[in-house]
């Protein structure tokens, strides 16, 4: 139990817990299927998100072009597919090289110049995002075909989205990763520190490039995942995700200067922030109220879940020292 | 063909600013244990540093097994079957002793992932070795720092090198695990053929298991690959530091039957702390000795309101105050800390020499309208830098580049300058060299005759021998003895002992 | 040796000051209008308020952290502002006060509760964006403040030196100079940098961290909401929607300015020219690619190219002046 | 006298809307005879990337600014600023709210717009039932005019109509989709209708309600996207409240150069009135639903070519 206290998602999942059982006292609604189904979805879109911030926190470093690569590579897919009349496969494979070319750019710049990544992603955020723009002229490409639709529609049983396969897939994956393989500890070493890391024998080189080119392919396939869920390629997809991005791992513990993150816990808390952004809609907040309500429930999630380890977190900087 | 494993030729090694190195020549006998030596700065890190491809030198070659070699990465030398403890500590704070063992090799299972029953039982073979008695699943930053150090230590056995590059292991030790230690050592080279490289500023220690001697002076070589058998102290110190030792001794008469300056009245804390009755008289230096978690660092933090004190009275002067930070504790009771952490909680690694060195005295000598500039700080400070030697190539050097000893010098002198009425020194000559050390000993010793009154809390008994007045002993977060010091090392030392093994 | 090159010539400001200078030369002669009037005029507004969010993004990642809540922050104390003069009719002189007042309130509660709670900045001011720019258009109703004093409005139209230079680019700049007083020649300046690089060193040494990080979110908030009184004087409307939804339009041109400035993200450096040579640089680039009409829905992708380029050819000099100056 | 003409036609960002302009300008280069007529989009939206870009484009030789409102007050400033440096600006597609230095607004009133799709709305549920709306951000103040709007059509109907939900500020697919869904989940059973007065709201709407393949609730949305429009050829949308961008690009560009060459607007032109602004030209807002879905272009050129012929008669007076 002790053991079991100690774990970050052990508090989030007491808060989740609870505040779904308070939700569906009050409406019952939240439980049902369709409502489920819902919140799964958005849930597995954001799950993949969060872990390709999460991969880049872990090495203590942040990646602002997530965004900008889901979305360069949602409108490649569709434009491919559209323009190129290509089949499905081909566009998804092309579309997984692009998030792994923009995160490999990311990581081996980074490594080699030794820039801070924020600054690296932010040009790139400005690249990546500008070709989308280039490219599209802010418009939308609507061809898609069936079976991508119907990716983004149907259930499995019941309630359950086939949309959530792959992000479980990849939420399990990466918990193998950052637990259970060398890599993964290696990249949280190299986050807790950089100098020592180094001293053991950890190739900076690769730990980074690596990381960067996980969360070029991550943020890839939620870019697609979106085009499945939306059935059209916009040019904003991914316009919205830096924040959540972040929320999801911090609020799941994750600290900002890298060597620690938790991949179930920061899956709790993209589900907290789901959850929390439903209830405003099911309980009919008036709409001036609820960014109010949504700054006060995150701000309270995060204090219920930070309690016990409240003095160790006193002053974790954002970044770690280079 | 010579016999030495390990040969370094004529290397130097250039900073920003500084030559660490100059022309240094460095040889390693199979089966001997190589001290290295040399005062704050002479370039020993540096050179260890070199030999396991951590820095590339400017000049010069080096051999290994009679081949040249020049690892361009850490992973090379270690491959090459060089292991190395670092002086910095490098443990991933995060993660378990058993992972951080095994970190450059995790066992793996069938499926290719890593296999935590196995690290914990490798680690804990290594452990075992060591004669540490940890769980391998205790996560390291709730270690103290000295059961790091063996960690590191342990981490570096582990991989069973033939070479063994030590920089400065026991500076955080406790007598009897740098014994159990050396024991260890010595059993290596004999038994498994193990080359070691040595550096500490404990001379005892050299004397006690090292066969060959190389010092370095300002990146060159003093001796090289010297015989210890040919040596004594006095010329050995002279050879690090260009003239004699001086020892020095407290002498001063203390009327112990005078009001104290400082009382501490059954004081229990937070962190476990049972009762602690202290005090502390003007002009005085109080020992305070311990076995490495005996709780002493932490009570002067409760003291200073870093942490809790949950029943008890402070007095000042007799009057009783409430302390309820540092700031406090500088500004208005004029008491200051100088933290045996140097890295983490003495001085700001990233800011430059004068700022570190001018941080306590701001408040004092800042002008209308918080108006403050380099020129008033230097003025300041200046006095004490000069007087401890720090070797610098100016006020404007980042402190992170330089040695660690002249890191602490820096962090001492900081105190120095604030000018404080009562002073808790921890740990101050942890990693600095013995020409340093007696400065600061004497200087300790200059300030308490000055008025000012100073507990001083060491692991090092020689050190707390010479300097206290009165000793009081701590183990286990209580107080468990007071002794006047008579400066008799031999009796004092078996009292205090008896003390804590009662 | 060691002398040859001059200390400003090895840092970040030098390298920007290079780029800025060369980025000048290229658009005055590759396009027409660059150095006209009316674009000096515009430029020297534009700097003004990216230079304001800069510093005020700066002052909190001294510390470490960040002010995800600056826009938000910003917009509330300008409709504040706006509140103040047209529907109060509070005089000019005492409303900035009282904005300015407001706005280091604000900052003053981010700071309070990250260091109080030990939550993290990033979240604490995630929150309170969310909150500040909710309460702002739940007070408002969306509703601009448009009726504001002629004096008012007519500053931020005020053309001075010739007509190419906006006070408001003067006000900027004279921020510069206090913080930059601040930081290198005040205690209280050293004592935020300090407790900002290592604050378990520096509250050991007798500086009170809590107190100087709340200062840091303080002063972040009034720089906010000064950006955001300028920008009142330049649109010459109080208007929510002025730094887009949530603020969020301010969030990037804030941290370009200090990070490419060479204020370092983990706390413990502030560079004040350096940010302002920052916003110098990406306005710049920014007008000069609408200027070359490179189509516009390229430019973002230049201006990454270009950005990207920047810090690359800074990290070269750097690179060679820190070989240049090892002693031989 | 005045030089050729070089309009520049600013949107307000990025959109898909706008994208209409770019021939519209082209085309009436060739048709008027103007020297430039161009499209130039902010690379961000945002009310001061707009501001730098309409500043950069004097500098550009540009002499006439067509300009979307980033923001209905904020944009005035710099309109006045170009009015000083003898340039005419006009609001295009949407208003700025007077005081104004903006020759006149030529374009959709949205307030209105939302009015006249809500009832179309209630006419379709027969004049009673429950209805969401969905509409962006809350800090455009067009968007309050919308909630207005939507409110008095509601109450218009007499108490048969019922407006249960609103929800702002989704302006961002993801965010639409999460809570437009999310919304479906908790009221698609009590919910008998939905107007939506936002680009985005309405397509992840109609989209909604296709893939829950869901045709009792009657949807009224806005603007031409091509999912909004194929869900109302498969019958899940009621219908759309259009606008006419090309007409705006190609009229405005029409009369700036009328401007620029001394004409002045009568003072008896018979302008019309919205919230923002007394000096409206309605660019033509049509209703579209399944019956003349395929045929609206049609409509709207018949309508821009209205517009136009009677345009120098109606509004002008030009110097001979
Ligand atoms: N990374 C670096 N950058 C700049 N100078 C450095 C760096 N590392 C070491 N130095 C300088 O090189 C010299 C030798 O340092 P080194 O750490 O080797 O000394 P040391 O003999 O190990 O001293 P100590 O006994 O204090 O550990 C010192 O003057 C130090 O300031
Ligand atoms: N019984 C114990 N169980 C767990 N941790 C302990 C125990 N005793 C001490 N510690 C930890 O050991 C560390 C060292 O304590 P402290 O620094 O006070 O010892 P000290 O007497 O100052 O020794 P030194 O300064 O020589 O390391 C502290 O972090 C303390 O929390
Ligand atoms: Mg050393
Ligand atoms: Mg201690």
């Amino acid at each position: 139990m002790s053991a079991l206290l100690k774990k970050d998602w052990f508090g989030l999942g007491l808060v989740l817990i609870f505040g779904s059982i308070l939700i569906s006292l009050f409406k019952p609604a939240f439980i049902s299927p369709f409502n489920l189904y819902v919140l799964m979805l958005s849930v597995s879109l954001m799950l993949v998100v969060a872990m390709s911030q999460m991969i880049i926190i872990a090495i203590g470093q942040m990646n602002l072009s997530v965004g900008a690569i889901g979305g360069l590579v949602a409108i490649s897919f569709t434009g491919l597919m559209e323009v190129y009349s290509m089949s499905i496969l081909p566009a998804v494979l092309i579309g997984l090289l692009i998030g792994l070319a923009c995160g490999f750019i990311n990581g081996y710049i980074t490594v080699k110049t030794g820039i801070s990544a924020f600054i690296i992603t932010l040009a790139t955020l400005y690249i990546f995002k500008g070709m989308n723009l280039g490219i599209t002229e802010a418009q939308p490409f609507y061809e898609i075909p069936e079976a991508v639709k119907f990716f983004g529609n149907a259930k499995i049983f019941g309630p359950i989205p086939y949309l959530v396969i792959i992000p479980i897939i990849i939420t399990v994956l990466m918990w193998i990763l950052m637990n259970r393989t060398s890599l993964g500890r290696y990249m949280l070493a190299y986050g807790n520190n950089v100098q020592s890391s180094e001293l053991i024998g950890i190739s900076s080189t690769k730990i980074v490039i690596y990381a960067h080119v996980i969360s070029g392919l991550l943020a890839a396939i939620g870019g697609m995942l979106v085009v499945c869920r939306l059935q059209l390629g916009t040019p904003n997809i991914g316009d919205s995700w830096l924040l959540p991005s972040f929320a999801a791992p911090v609020i799941g513990g994750a600290i900002l200067a890298g060597g620690k993150v938790d991949v179930i816990a920061t899956a709790f808390g993209v589900i907290l922030v789901s959850i929390i952004s439903q209830a405003l809609v099911i309980f009919k907040i008036d709409p001036f109220f609820v960014q109010i309500f949504l700054g006060f429930m995150i701000l309270l999630a995060v204090f219920i879940n930070r309690y016990r380890e409240y003095r160790e977190e006193r002053r974790t900087k954002v970044f770690s020292d280079e | 063909m010579s016999d030495y494993i390990l040969e370094l030729n004529n290397i130097t090694k250039n900073f920003p600013g500084v030559k660490a190195l100059d022309n240094a020549n460095f040889r390693l006998k199979k089966k001997s244990i190589h001290a290295l030596l040399g005062e704050n700065g002479a370039g020993k890190s540096t050179l260890i540093k070199i030999i396991t491809g951590v820095y590339n030198q400017n000049e010069g070659k080096v051999f290994l097994n009679n081949q040249e070699k020049s690892f361009s990465s850490p992973n090379e030398a270690m491959n090459a079957g060089i292991s190395v403890v670092h002086q910095e500590r490098n443990l991933i704070r995060r993660f378990s002793v058993g992972e951080n063992l095994m970190l450059t090799n995790l066992p793996k299972n069938n499926l290719g992932l890593i296999d935590y029953n196995t690290v914990a039982k490798e680690s804990k073979k290594w452990l075992d070795i060591m004669e540490l008695d940890i769980d391998p699943n205790t996560i390291v930053s709730d270690l103290t720092v000295a059961k790091m150090q063996l960690c590191e230590i342990a981490k570096a056995l582990s991989l069973e090198s033939k070479i063994l590059l030590l920089d400065e292991p026991t500076s955080s030790l406790s007598p009897q695990d740098t014994k159990n230690l050396f024991a260890l050592l010595k059993r290596l080279v004999a038994e498994q053929d193990v080359s070691i490289v040595f550096v500490s500023h404990k001379l005892e220690e050299v004397f006690e298991i090292c066969d060959e001697v190389t010092v370095l002076r300002d990146g060159k070589n003093a001796c090289e690959s010297e015989q210890i058998t040919n040596l004594n102290r006095q010329k050995l110190v002279k050879l690090m530091i260009g003239r004699d030792e001086q020892i020095i001794k407290s002498k001063k008469n203390i009327d112990f039957t005078d009001e104290s300056l400082l009382d501490l009245q059954s004081i229990n804390t937070d962190l476990g702390h049972k009762n602690i009755n202290l005090n502390l008289k003007k002009g005085e230096i109080l020992g305070l000795y311990g076995l490495v978690g005996a709780g002493r660092t932490e009570l002067i933090k409760c003291v200073l309101g870093l942490d809790k004190i949950n029943s008890g009275q402070i007095l000042l002067n007799n009057k009783e105050i409430k302390i309820k930070s540092p700031k406090d504790a500088l500004e208005k009771y004029k008491i200051g800390y100088i933290s045996e952490d140097r890295k983490k909680e003495g001085l700001i690694l990233m800011h430059d020499v004068l700022s570190n060195a001018g941080i306590t005295v701001w408040s004092n000598l800042k002008k209308i309208l918080s108006f403050l500039n380099d020129s008033i700080v230097y003025n300041k400070v200046d006095p004490y830098v000069k007087q401890l030697e720090v070797k610098t190539p100016s006020y404007q050097q980042i402190v992170s580049n330089l040695s660690g000893g002249n890191q602490q010098k820096i962090s001492v002198a900081k105190w120095l300058a604030s000018g404080t009425d009562i002073l808790f020194i921890d740990e101050p000559t942890v990693g600095i060299d013995i020409k340093t050390k007696s400065y600061l000993h004497e200087l300790i010793i200059e300030l308490s005759l000055k008025g000012t009154s100073i507990i001083l809390i060491t692991s090092d008994m020689p050190e707390m021998i010479s300097l206290a007045d009165r000793i009081i002993t701590m183990k286990d977060f209580k107080v468990v003895g007071e002794t006047i010091n008579n400066h008799n090392y031999e009796e004092m030392s078996s009292s205090i002992m008896g003390n804590i093994h009662e | 040796m060691n002398n040859k090159i001059p200390n400003f010539v090895k840092t970040n400001q030098f390298g920007l000051l290079i780029l800025v200078i060369v980025f000048i030369c290229i658009f005055s002669f590759s396009t027409d209008g660059f150095t006209s009037r009316f674009n000096i005029y515009a430029l020297s507004r534009v700097v003004a308020l990216d230079i304001m969010i800069g510093l005020a993004m700066m002052v909190v990642i001294l510390t470490g952290g960040l002010n995800l809540s600056l826009g938000a922050l910003g917009v509330s104390a300008a409709m504040f502002g706006g509140w103040c003069m047209e529907s109060m009719g509070i005089p000019i002189s005492i409303t900035i006060i009282l904005v300015l007042a407001f706005g280091s309130f604000l900052g003053w509660i981010n700071g309070f509760v990250t260091v109080r709670t030990g939550v993290h900045s990033f979240i604490v001011t995630l929150a309170t964006m969310s909150i500040y720019f909710g309460f702002m258009t739940l007070l408002t109703e969306a509703e601009a403040f448009r009726k504001l004093p002629e004096a008012f409005t007519d500053f931020g139209s005020l053309k001075l030196f010739n007509k190419y230079i906006s006070p408001l680019l003067i006000i900027s700049v004279l921020t510069c100079f206090v913080l930059y007083y601040i930081f290198k020649y005040t205690d209280i300046g050293r004592k935020l940098i300090a407790a900002g690089a290592n604050p378990d060193a520096a509250e050991l040494s007798g500086i009170s961290v809590d107190r100087m990080f709340i200062y840091c979110h303080m002063l972040s908030g009034f720089l906010a909401a000064l950006a955001g009184i300028m920008l009142t004087a330049r649109i010459g409307a109080a208007i929510p929607s002025m730094a887009g939804h949530l603020g969020f339009d301010w969030l990037l041109p804030a941290f370009l300015a200090p990070v490419l400035g060479g204020t370092l993200l983990s706390g413990g450096k502030v560079t004040v020219f350096g940010t302002m040579l920052g916003a110098i640089l990406v306005t710049l680039i920014n007008n000069g690619l609408y200027l070359i009409d490179v189509g516009e829905f390229w430019v973002r992708f230049f201006l990454g190219i270009i950005l990207l380029g920047a810090v690359l050819l800074d990290r070269a000099r750097e690179y060679f002046t820190v070989k240049n100056s090892i002693v031989s | 006298g005045h030089g050729v003409t070089k309009v520049a036609l600013v949107p307000g960002g990025p959109h898909p809307y706008f994208a209409a302009w770019e021939q519209a300008g082209l085309d009436a280069v060739e048709d008027f005879g103007l020297g430039k007529a161009d499209y130039r989009v902010p690379a961000e939206w945002d009310l001061s990337q707009q501001n730098e870009l309409i500043e950069s484009l004097v500098g550009q030789g540009y002499n006439a600014v067509l300009v979307f409102p980033g923001d209905a007050v904020g944009t005035n400033k710099i309109l006045g600023e170009l009015d000083d440096a003898g340039i005419p600006t006009a609001a295009l597609a949407g208003c700025v709210e007077q005081p104004t230095q903006a020759k006149f607004c030529f374009g959709t009133d949205t307030g209105h717009s939302a009015y006249l799709g809500t009832k179309e709305l209630i006419k379709a549920l027969g004049g009673k039932g429950k209805i969401a709306h969905f509409t962006g951000f809350l800090v455009d103040p067009n968007t309050t005019l919308r909630i207005n709007a939507v409110e008095q059509a509601v109450s218009e109907a007499g108490g048969g109509v019922e407006i249960i939900q609103v929800i702002a500020d989704i302006d961002a697919y993801e965010p639409a989709d999460e809570k437009i869904n999310a919304f479906m989940a908790a009221q698609g059973s009590e919910v008998d209708g939905i107007v939506t007065t936002a680009w985005v709201p309405a397509v992840v709407a109609a989209q909604a309600l296709t893939n829950m393949g869901d045709k009792r609730i009657k949807m009224v949305g806005i603007d031409h996207d091509e999912v909004v429009l194929k869900a109302i050829k498969d019958g899940y949308v009621h219908g759309t409240m259009l606008q006419n961008p090309y007409g705006q690009g190609y009229i405005g560009s029409y009369v700036m150069d009328k401007v620029r060459q001394g004409c002045e607007f009568k003072a008896d032109a018979p302008w019309k009135s919205t919230a923002q602004t007394d000096q409206f030209i309605d660019s033509g807002t049509v209703f579209v639903d399944i019956s003349d879905v395929d045929t609206y272009v049609m409509a709207m050129r018949g309508i821009s070519l209205e517009i136009l012929e009677t345009f120098d008669s109606t509004y002008l007076n030009c110097p001979s």
